[in-house]
Protein backbone atom coordinates (compact mmCIF):
# COMPACT_ATOMS: atom_id res chain seq x y z
CA UNK A 1 0.00 0.00 0.00
CA UNK A 2 2.80 2.63 -0.99
CA UNK A 3 2.36 6.16 -2.76
CA UNK A 4 0.70 6.41 -6.24
CA UNK A 5 -2.96 7.07 -7.66
CA UNK A 6 -4.86 3.90 -6.96
CA UNK A 7 -8.34 3.17 -8.55
CA UNK A 8 -11.14 2.03 -6.13
CA UNK A 9 -10.48 -1.44 -6.18
CA UNK A 10 -6.10 -0.70 -4.88
CA UNK A 11 -4.76 -0.61 -7.78
CA UNK A 12 -2.21 1.28 -9.27
CA UNK A 13 -4.18 3.26 -11.82
CA UNK A 14 -2.02 2.43 -14.84
CA UNK A 15 -2.15 -1.53 -14.04
CA UNK A 16 -5.68 -1.64 -13.82
CA UNK A 17 -5.80 0.14 -17.18
CA UNK A 18 -3.70 -2.43 -18.91
CA UNK A 19 -5.76 -5.27 -17.01
CA UNK A 20 -9.25 -3.90 -18.19
CA UNK A 21 -7.87 -3.41 -22.17
CA UNK A 22 -6.70 -7.16 -21.97
CA UNK A 23 -10.20 -8.25 -20.41
CA UNK A 24 -12.31 -6.20 -22.83
CA UNK A 25 -9.80 -8.08 -25.72
CA UNK A 26 -10.19 -11.46 -24.35
CA UNK A 27 -14.23 -10.90 -23.65
CA UNK A 28 -14.28 -9.54 -27.23
CA UNK A 29 -12.21 -12.52 -28.86
CA UNK A 30 -14.38 -15.10 -26.59
CA UNK A 31 -17.65 -13.39 -28.22
CA UNK A 32 -16.22 -13.24 -31.91
CA UNK A 33 -15.55 -17.07 -31.52
CA UNK A 34 -18.66 -18.01 -30.11
CA UNK A 35 -20.62 -15.77 -32.83
CA UNK A 36 -18.46 -17.57 -35.37
CA UNK A 37 -18.89 -21.22 -34.05
CA UNK A 38 -22.52 -20.68 -34.21
CA UNK A 39 -22.81 -18.96 -37.48
CA UNK A 40 -20.61 -21.75 -39.04
CA UNK A 41 -22.57 -24.69 -37.41
CA UNK A 42 -25.97 -23.65 -38.68
CA UNK A 43 -24.11 -23.18 -42.47
CA UNK A 44 -22.55 -26.37 -42.59
CA UNK A 45 -24.16 -28.81 -39.96
CA UNK A 46 -27.03 -31.09 -41.71
CA UNK A 47 -30.14 -30.83 -39.21
CA UNK A 48 -30.82 -34.62 -39.71
CA UNK A 49 -28.39 -35.25 -37.22
CA UNK A 50 -28.00 -39.69 -38.67
CA UNK A 51 -24.59 -39.81 -37.37
CA UNK A 52 -22.83 -38.16 -34.42
CA UNK A 53 -19.70 -38.08 -36.53
CA UNK A 54 -18.76 -35.03 -38.85
CA UNK A 55 -19.14 -35.46 -42.55
CA UNK A 56 -16.16 -34.98 -44.99
CA UNK A 57 -18.46 -32.09 -46.62
CA UNK A 58 -18.93 -30.79 -42.99
CA UNK A 59 -15.39 -30.49 -42.14
CA UNK A 60 -14.12 -28.94 -45.44
CA UNK A 61 -17.28 -26.59 -44.74
CA UNK A 62 -16.22 -25.58 -40.83
CA UNK A 63 -12.35 -24.96 -42.57
CA UNK A 64 -13.78 -22.55 -45.46
CA UNK A 65 -16.34 -20.86 -43.09
CA UNK A 66 -13.93 -20.45 -40.49
CA UNK A 67 -11.45 -18.65 -43.04
CA UNK A 68 -13.97 -16.90 -44.62
CA UNK A 69 -15.38 -15.25 -41.36
CA UNK A 70 -12.01 -14.15 -40.39
CA UNK A 71 -11.57 -12.61 -43.64
CA UNK A 72 -15.05 -10.66 -43.02
CA UNK A 73 -13.83 -10.15 -39.93
CA UNK A 74 -10.26 -8.56 -41.45
CA UNK A 75 -12.44 -6.43 -44.01
CA UNK A 76 -14.70 -4.75 -41.25
CA UNK A 77 -11.78 -4.09 -39.12
CA UNK A 78 -10.05 -2.02 -41.90
CA UNK A 79 -13.11 -0.42 -42.73
CA UNK A 80 -13.25 1.29 -38.79
CA UNK A 81 -9.37 1.69 -38.89
CA UNK A 82 -7.89 -0.89 -37.36
CA UNK A 83 -4.92 -2.86 -39.07
CA UNK A 84 -4.52 -6.18 -37.99
CA UNK A 85 -7.40 -8.68 -38.67
CA UNK A 86 -9.28 -10.00 -35.99
CA UNK A 87 -7.71 -7.43 -33.08
CA UNK A 88 -9.28 -4.31 -31.49
CA UNK B 1 -19.03 3.80 -17.99
CA UNK B 2 -16.04 4.31 -20.20
CA UNK B 3 -15.35 0.92 -19.89
CA UNK B 4 -19.21 -0.18 -20.83
CA UNK B 5 -18.64 2.16 -24.13
CA UNK B 6 -15.71 0.52 -25.06
CA UNK B 7 -16.81 -2.95 -24.50
CA UNK B 8 -20.39 -2.27 -26.28
CA UNK B 9 -18.09 -1.19 -29.41
CA UNK B 10 -16.44 -4.17 -29.53
CA UNK B 11 -19.69 -5.95 -28.99
CA UNK B 12 -21.52 -3.99 -32.11
CA UNK B 13 -17.98 -4.84 -34.22
CA UNK B 14 -18.61 -8.74 -33.59
CA UNK B 15 -22.70 -8.12 -34.26
CA UNK B 16 -21.90 -6.04 -37.41
CA UNK B 17 -19.70 -9.09 -38.53
CA UNK B 18 -22.16 -11.69 -37.43
CA UNK B 19 -25.34 -10.29 -39.75
CA UNK B 20 -23.23 -9.20 -42.54
CA UNK B 21 -21.44 -12.59 -42.99
CA UNK B 22 -25.04 -14.63 -42.68
CA UNK B 23 -26.13 -12.37 -44.92
CA UNK B 24 -23.43 -12.18 -47.73
CA UNK B 25 -21.95 -15.22 -47.45
CA UNK B 26 -23.62 -18.73 -48.89
CA UNK B 27 -21.34 -20.82 -50.48
CA UNK B 28 -18.39 -22.96 -48.64
CA UNK B 29 -16.70 -24.30 -51.87
CA UNK B 30 -13.92 -21.66 -51.92
CA UNK B 31 -11.80 -20.80 -48.85
CA UNK B 32 -11.36 -17.09 -50.13
CA UNK B 33 -14.13 -14.60 -50.63
CA UNK B 34 -14.88 -13.95 -54.05
CA UNK B 35 -15.37 -10.51 -55.60
CA UNK B 36 -18.92 -10.46 -55.36
CA UNK B 37 -19.25 -11.38 -51.61
CA UNK B 38 -16.65 -9.13 -50.59
CA UNK B 39 -18.56 -6.51 -51.72
CA UNK B 40 -21.63 -7.55 -50.38
CA UNK B 41 -19.77 -7.20 -47.21
CA UNK B 42 -18.40 -4.00 -47.85
CA UNK B 43 -21.74 -2.50 -48.57
CA UNK B 44 -23.18 -4.22 -45.77
CA UNK B 45 -20.89 -3.08 -43.44
CA UNK B 46 -21.12 0.26 -44.41
CA UNK B 47 -24.80 0.57 -44.17
CA UNK B 48 -25.00 -1.04 -40.93
CA UNK B 49 -22.02 1.97 -39.41
CA UNK B 50 -24.46 4.35 -41.05
CA UNK B 51 -28.05 2.44 -39.68
CA UNK B 52 -26.24 2.11 -36.22
CA UNK B 53 -25.60 5.70 -36.26
CA UNK B 54 -28.72 7.09 -37.48
CA UNK B 55 -30.61 5.07 -34.63
CA UNK B 56 -28.03 6.33 -31.84
CA UNK B 57 -29.32 9.60 -33.34
CA UNK B 58 -32.64 9.17 -32.75
CA UNK B 59 -32.13 7.15 -29.52
CA UNK B 60 -30.78 10.16 -28.19
CA UNK B 61 -33.50 12.74 -28.69
CA UNK B 62 -36.21 10.68 -27.79
CA UNK B 63 -34.01 10.49 -24.20
CA UNK B 64 -34.19 14.01 -24.06
CA UNK B 65 -37.60 14.09 -25.04
CA UNK B 66 -38.39 12.94 -21.42
CA UNK B 67 -35.45 13.76 -19.42
CA UNK B 68 -33.75 11.97 -16.73
CA UNK B 69 -31.93 13.05 -13.74
CA UNK B 70 -28.44 11.59 -13.88
CA UNK C 1 -9.72 4.19 4.95
CA UNK C 2 -11.67 6.03 7.82
CA UNK C 3 -15.45 4.54 9.94
CA UNK C 4 -18.21 3.50 8.38
CA UNK C 5 -19.52 0.30 6.95
CA UNK C 6 -17.50 -1.27 3.89
CA UNK C 7 -17.81 -3.82 1.56
CA UNK C 8 -15.03 -6.19 -0.17
CA UNK C 9 -14.10 -3.89 -2.50
CA UNK C 10 -13.43 -1.02 -0.04
CA UNK C 11 -16.20 1.15 -0.89
CA UNK C 12 -18.68 2.66 1.07
CA UNK C 13 -21.75 0.77 1.30
CA UNK C 14 -23.91 3.56 0.33
CA UNK C 15 -21.91 4.86 -2.97
CA UNK C 16 -21.17 1.45 -3.97
CA UNK C 17 -25.40 0.73 -4.18
CA UNK C 18 -25.15 3.86 -6.09
CA UNK C 19 -22.53 2.98 -8.36
CA UNK C 20 -23.94 -0.76 -9.23
CA UNK C 21 -27.38 0.72 -9.86
CA UNK C 22 -25.48 3.17 -12.20
CA UNK C 23 -23.57 0.84 -13.73
CA UNK C 24 -26.90 -1.82 -13.82
CA UNK C 25 -29.00 1.27 -15.64
CA UNK C 26 -26.07 1.97 -17.96
CA UNK C 27 -25.76 -1.84 -19.06
CA UNK C 28 -29.55 -1.84 -19.27
CA UNK C 29 -29.59 0.93 -21.95
CA UNK C 30 -26.44 -0.57 -24.12
CA UNK C 31 -28.49 -4.29 -24.51
CA UNK C 32 -31.88 -1.64 -25.02
CA UNK C 33 -29.84 -0.24 -27.80
CA UNK C 34 -28.04 -2.97 -29.25
CA UNK C 35 -31.47 -4.76 -29.44
CA UNK C 36 -33.07 -1.97 -31.09
CA UNK C 37 -30.40 -1.45 -33.63
CA UNK C 38 -30.43 -5.20 -34.44
CA UNK C 39 -34.21 -5.27 -34.59
CA UNK C 40 -34.69 -2.29 -37.14
CA UNK C 41 -31.60 -3.14 -38.88
CA UNK C 42 -33.28 -7.12 -40.00
CA UNK C 43 -37.23 -4.62 -40.47
CA UNK C 44 -35.96 -1.54 -42.27
CA UNK C 45 -32.71 -2.65 -44.40
CA UNK C 46 -32.82 -4.42 -48.08
CA UNK C 47 -30.74 -7.30 -48.16
CA UNK C 48 -29.96 -6.92 -51.47
CA UNK C 49 -26.64 -4.48 -50.73
CA UNK C 50 -27.02 -2.79 -54.29
CA UNK C 51 -25.19 0.29 -52.55
CA UNK C 52 -23.39 1.35 -49.86
CA UNK C 53 -25.53 4.54 -48.92
CA UNK C 54 -29.33 4.18 -46.99
CA UNK C 55 -31.75 5.15 -49.04
CA UNK C 56 -35.10 7.40 -48.40
CA UNK C 57 -37.30 4.45 -47.92
CA UNK C 58 -34.56 2.83 -45.63
CA UNK C 59 -33.83 6.26 -43.40
CA UNK C 60 -37.46 6.99 -42.95
CA UNK C 61 -38.08 3.18 -41.91
CA UNK C 62 -35.55 3.50 -39.30
CA UNK C 63 -37.16 6.82 -37.65
CA UNK C 64 -40.20 4.88 -37.47
CA UNK C 65 -38.86 1.89 -36.51
CA UNK C 66 -36.97 3.62 -33.39
CA UNK C 67 -39.96 5.74 -32.63
CA UNK C 68 -42.53 3.22 -32.15
CA UNK C 69 -39.43 0.46 -30.76
CA UNK C 70 -39.79 3.67 -28.09
CA UNK C 71 -43.82 3.63 -27.88
CA UNK C 72 -43.28 -0.11 -26.72
CA UNK C 73 -40.77 0.20 -24.37
CA UNK C 74 -42.73 3.05 -22.73
CA UNK C 75 -46.07 0.71 -22.96
CA UNK C 76 -44.29 -2.35 -21.43
CA UNK C 77 -42.59 -0.34 -18.60
CA UNK C 78 -46.44 1.53 -17.75
CA UNK C 79 -47.34 -2.27 -17.45
CA UNK C 80 -44.50 -3.67 -15.06
CA UNK C 81 -45.27 -0.51 -12.98
CA UNK C 82 -42.48 1.91 -14.09
CA UNK C 83 -43.29 5.53 -14.64
CA UNK C 84 -40.81 7.11 -17.26
CA UNK C 85 -40.45 5.55 -20.71
CA UNK C 86 -37.31 3.55 -21.66
CA UNK C 87 -36.21 3.65 -18.00
CA UNK C 88 -36.14 1.28 -15.19
CA UNK D 1 -26.42 -12.84 -6.29
CA UNK D 2 -29.13 -9.56 -5.50
CA UNK D 3 -27.44 -7.85 -8.26
CA UNK D 4 -27.57 -10.37 -10.95
CA UNK D 5 -31.11 -10.65 -9.87
CA UNK D 6 -31.95 -7.25 -11.00
CA UNK D 7 -29.67 -7.29 -14.02
CA UNK D 8 -31.77 -10.42 -14.64
CA UNK D 9 -34.99 -8.44 -14.86
CA UNK D 10 -33.84 -5.83 -16.72
CA UNK D 11 -32.26 -8.32 -19.17
CA UNK D 12 -36.37 -9.83 -19.36
CA UNK D 13 -38.00 -6.89 -20.06
CA UNK D 14 -35.30 -6.07 -22.84
CA UNK D 15 -36.00 -9.63 -24.54
CA UNK D 16 -39.71 -9.05 -24.07
CA UNK D 17 -39.59 -5.70 -26.05
CA UNK D 18 -37.72 -7.01 -28.51
CA UNK D 19 -40.10 -10.08 -28.94
CA UNK D 20 -43.15 -8.65 -29.25
CA UNK D 21 -41.89 -5.76 -30.97
CA UNK D 22 -40.68 -8.39 -33.59
CA UNK D 23 -44.28 -9.89 -33.22
CA UNK D 24 -46.72 -7.51 -33.50
CA UNK D 25 -44.58 -4.44 -35.59
CA UNK D 26 -44.96 -5.19 -39.25
CA UNK D 27 -45.45 -1.69 -41.19
CA UNK D 28 -43.63 1.31 -41.21
CA UNK D 29 -45.50 3.68 -42.85
CA UNK D 30 -46.32 5.85 -39.91
CA UNK D 31 -44.13 6.48 -36.57
CA UNK D 32 -47.23 5.78 -34.01
CA UNK D 33 -48.35 2.81 -33.11
CA UNK D 34 -51.87 2.20 -34.35
CA UNK D 35 -54.54 0.23 -32.10
CA UNK D 36 -54.03 -3.13 -33.63
CA UNK D 37 -50.60 -2.81 -32.52
CA UNK D 38 -51.05 -1.90 -29.41
CA UNK D 39 -53.14 -4.23 -28.48
CA UNK D 40 -51.14 -6.72 -29.74
CA UNK D 41 -48.03 -5.31 -27.75
CA UNK D 42 -49.93 -5.28 -24.24
CA UNK D 43 -52.01 -8.91 -24.85
CA UNK D 44 -47.94 -10.29 -26.00
CA UNK D 45 -46.44 -8.68 -23.01
CA UNK D 46 -48.70 -9.91 -20.35
CA UNK D 47 -48.55 -13.52 -22.30
CA UNK D 48 -45.05 -12.82 -22.52
CA UNK D 49 -45.34 -12.64 -18.36
CA UNK D 50 -47.56 -15.30 -17.13
CA UNK D 51 -45.02 -17.60 -19.37
CA UNK D 52 -42.25 -16.76 -18.03
CA UNK D 53 -43.92 -16.69 -14.53
CA UNK D 54 -45.25 -20.43 -15.07
CA UNK D 55 -41.58 -21.43 -16.60
CA UNK D 56 -39.88 -20.49 -13.63
CA UNK D 57 -41.88 -22.07 -11.07
CA UNK D 58 -41.53 -25.55 -12.90
CA UNK D 59 -38.20 -24.75 -13.40
CA UNK D 60 -37.93 -24.33 -9.14
CA UNK D 61 -39.86 -27.58 -9.12
CA UNK D 62 -36.91 -29.45 -11.31
CA UNK D 63 -34.42 -27.58 -9.26
CA UNK D 64 -35.79 -28.97 -5.90
CA UNK D 65 -36.00 -32.68 -7.51
CA UNK D 66 -32.45 -32.85 -7.51
CA UNK D 67 -31.23 -31.05 -4.93
CA UNK D 68 -27.66 -28.86 -4.90
CA UNK D 69 -26.14 -28.42 -1.54
CA UNK D 70 -26.25 -24.52 -1.70
CA UNK E 1 -5.70 -6.79 6.61
CA UNK E 2 -3.65 -9.47 8.90
CA UNK E 3 -2.47 -12.09 7.33
CA UNK E 4 -2.82 -14.48 4.31
CA UNK E 5 -2.62 -14.82 0.78
CA UNK E 6 -4.69 -12.00 -1.18
CA UNK E 7 -5.82 -11.19 -4.56
CA UNK E 8 -5.79 -7.77 -6.03
CA UNK E 9 -9.24 -6.92 -4.69
CA UNK E 10 -7.92 -7.57 -0.92
CA UNK E 11 -9.97 -11.16 -0.34
CA UNK E 12 -8.35 -14.21 0.51
CA UNK E 13 -7.85 -16.04 -2.18
CA UNK E 14 -9.74 -18.94 -1.16
CA UNK E 15 -13.26 -17.06 -0.26
CA UNK E 16 -12.84 -15.47 -3.27
CA UNK E 17 -12.26 -18.77 -5.35
CA UNK E 18 -15.25 -19.87 -4.57
CA UNK E 19 -17.90 -16.97 -4.55
CA UNK E 20 -16.23 -16.84 -8.02
CA UNK E 21 -17.44 -20.15 -8.52
CA UNK E 22 -20.70 -19.20 -6.87
CA UNK E 23 -21.39 -16.54 -9.02
CA UNK E 24 -20.00 -18.66 -12.48
CA UNK E 25 -23.24 -21.05 -11.11
CA UNK E 26 -25.28 -18.46 -10.44
CA UNK E 27 -25.02 -16.53 -14.21
CA UNK E 28 -25.49 -19.92 -15.58
CA UNK E 29 -28.75 -20.86 -14.42
CA UNK E 30 -29.55 -17.51 -15.07
CA UNK E 31 -28.55 -17.97 -18.35
CA UNK E 32 -29.78 -21.34 -18.77
CA UNK E 33 -33.30 -19.86 -17.77
CA UNK E 34 -33.42 -16.98 -20.24
CA UNK E 35 -32.42 -19.59 -23.09
CA UNK E 36 -35.30 -21.87 -21.55
CA UNK E 37 -38.30 -19.23 -21.32
CA UNK E 38 -37.05 -17.67 -24.98
CA UNK E 39 -36.74 -21.11 -26.82
CA UNK E 40 -40.02 -22.30 -24.77
CA UNK E 41 -42.04 -19.36 -25.74
CA UNK E 42 -41.27 -19.76 -29.71
CA UNK E 43 -42.32 -22.97 -29.10
CA UNK E 44 -45.57 -22.47 -27.12
CA UNK E 45 -47.61 -19.75 -27.76
CA UNK E 46 -49.45 -18.61 -30.60
CA UNK E 47 -48.16 -15.50 -32.42
CA UNK E 48 -51.77 -14.20 -32.97
CA UNK E 49 -52.44 -13.13 -29.64
CA UNK E 50 -56.22 -12.68 -29.83
CA UNK E 51 -56.32 -12.65 -25.64
CA UNK E 52 -53.66 -11.71 -23.19
CA UNK E 53 -54.49 -15.53 -21.00
CA UNK E 54 -52.43 -18.51 -21.71
CA UNK E 55 -55.01 -21.06 -23.18
CA UNK E 56 -55.23 -24.73 -21.53
CA UNK E 57 -53.21 -25.87 -24.79
CA UNK E 58 -50.15 -22.65 -24.25
CA UNK E 59 -50.02 -24.08 -20.24
CA UNK E 60 -49.85 -27.86 -20.88
CA UNK E 61 -47.38 -26.37 -23.37
CA UNK E 62 -45.10 -24.99 -21.32
CA UNK E 63 -45.11 -27.59 -18.97
CA UNK E 64 -43.71 -30.41 -21.48
CA UNK E 65 -41.76 -28.06 -22.82
CA UNK E 66 -39.48 -27.20 -19.83
CA UNK E 67 -39.43 -30.99 -18.67
CA UNK E 68 -38.12 -31.74 -21.52
CA UNK E 69 -35.73 -29.31 -21.79
CA UNK E 70 -34.65 -30.33 -18.40
CA UNK E 71 -34.08 -33.90 -20.16
CA UNK E 72 -31.58 -32.38 -22.64
CA UNK E 73 -29.94 -30.72 -20.16
CA UNK E 74 -29.36 -33.72 -18.23
CA UNK E 75 -28.34 -35.72 -21.05
CA UNK E 76 -25.61 -33.27 -22.57
CA UNK E 77 -24.27 -32.76 -18.82
CA UNK E 78 -23.65 -36.46 -18.57
CA UNK E 79 -21.78 -36.37 -21.79
CA UNK E 80 -19.79 -33.84 -20.54
CA UNK E 81 -19.05 -35.56 -17.94
CA UNK E 82 -21.22 -33.70 -15.07
CA UNK E 83 -23.16 -36.07 -12.70
CA UNK E 84 -26.24 -33.58 -11.76
CA UNK E 85 -28.61 -32.62 -14.59
CA UNK E 86 -29.10 -28.67 -14.75
CA UNK E 87 -25.65 -28.64 -12.60
CA UNK E 88 -21.97 -27.76 -13.64
CA UNK F 1 -8.52 -15.21 -17.66
CA UNK F 2 -8.88 -18.70 -16.36
CA UNK F 3 -12.37 -16.78 -14.64
CA UNK F 4 -13.70 -15.86 -18.65
CA UNK F 5 -12.73 -19.48 -19.84
CA UNK F 6 -14.94 -20.83 -16.97
CA UNK F 7 -17.76 -18.96 -18.10
CA UNK F 8 -16.80 -19.18 -21.74
CA UNK F 9 -17.18 -22.98 -21.43
CA UNK F 10 -20.55 -22.51 -19.46
CA UNK F 11 -22.06 -20.63 -22.19
CA UNK F 12 -21.10 -22.85 -24.76
CA UNK F 13 -22.77 -25.90 -22.91
CA UNK F 14 -25.92 -23.23 -22.68
CA UNK F 15 -25.79 -22.27 -26.42
CA UNK F 16 -25.57 -26.10 -27.42
CA UNK F 17 -28.36 -27.56 -25.44
CA UNK F 18 -30.19 -24.49 -26.79
CA UNK F 19 -29.83 -25.46 -30.26
CA UNK F 20 -30.29 -29.28 -30.49
CA UNK F 21 -32.89 -28.69 -27.88
CA UNK F 22 -34.61 -26.22 -31.06
CA UNK F 23 -33.52 -28.39 -33.97
CA UNK F 24 -34.58 -31.85 -32.09
CA UNK F 25 -37.76 -31.36 -29.88
CA UNK F 26 -40.72 -30.08 -32.29
CA UNK F 27 -43.74 -32.22 -30.42
CA UNK F 28 -44.98 -31.37 -26.69
CA UNK F 29 -47.90 -33.95 -26.69
CA UNK F 30 -45.54 -36.09 -23.92
CA UNK F 31 -43.34 -34.84 -21.01
CA UNK F 32 -40.67 -37.06 -21.56
CA UNK F 33 -38.24 -37.25 -24.13
CA UNK F 34 -39.00 -40.65 -26.60
CA UNK F 35 -36.24 -42.50 -28.32
CA UNK F 36 -35.95 -40.46 -31.42
CA UNK F 37 -35.91 -36.96 -29.79
CA UNK F 38 -33.22 -38.59 -27.37
CA UNK F 39 -31.14 -40.01 -29.83
CA UNK F 40 -31.40 -36.81 -32.17
CA UNK F 41 -29.79 -34.77 -29.24
CA UNK F 42 -26.99 -36.97 -28.48
CA UNK F 43 -25.99 -36.91 -32.21
CA UNK F 44 -26.50 -33.20 -32.17
CA UNK F 45 -24.43 -32.87 -29.16
CA UNK F 46 -21.55 -34.79 -30.29
CA UNK F 47 -21.69 -32.88 -33.34
CA UNK F 48 -21.63 -29.17 -31.77
CA UNK F 49 -18.85 -30.51 -29.71
CA UNK F 50 -16.60 -32.24 -32.53
CA UNK F 51 -17.45 -28.81 -34.70
CA UNK F 52 -16.40 -26.46 -31.71
CA UNK F 53 -13.40 -28.33 -31.76
CA UNK F 54 -12.63 -27.89 -35.32
CA UNK F 55 -13.46 -24.43 -35.16
CA UNK F 56 -11.06 -23.72 -32.17
CA UNK F 57 -8.57 -25.02 -33.93
CA UNK F 58 -9.02 -23.37 -37.26
CA UNK F 59 -9.24 -20.17 -35.24
CA UNK F 60 -6.21 -20.46 -33.05
CA UNK F 61 -3.80 -21.04 -36.73
CA UNK F 62 -5.50 -18.14 -37.70
CA UNK F 63 -4.94 -15.83 -34.84
CA UNK F 64 -1.21 -17.63 -34.81
CA UNK F 65 -0.81 -16.68 -38.78
CA UNK F 66 -0.90 -12.70 -37.66
CA UNK F 67 0.72 -12.76 -34.32
CA UNK F 68 -0.15 -9.59 -32.06
CA UNK F 69 1.97 -8.24 -29.30
CA UNK F 70 0.08 -9.81 -25.93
Amino acid sequence: MSGGLRTADGLPVEKEQIFRMAQQEMEYRVDLFNKLTQTCFEKCIERKYKESELNVGENSCIDRCVAKYWQVTGIVGTMLGSSKPGGM
Amino acid sequence: IDRLQVSDSLKMYNSLVERCFSHCIENFRRKTLDKQEETCVKRCAEKYLKHSMRVSMRFAELNQGSPTPD
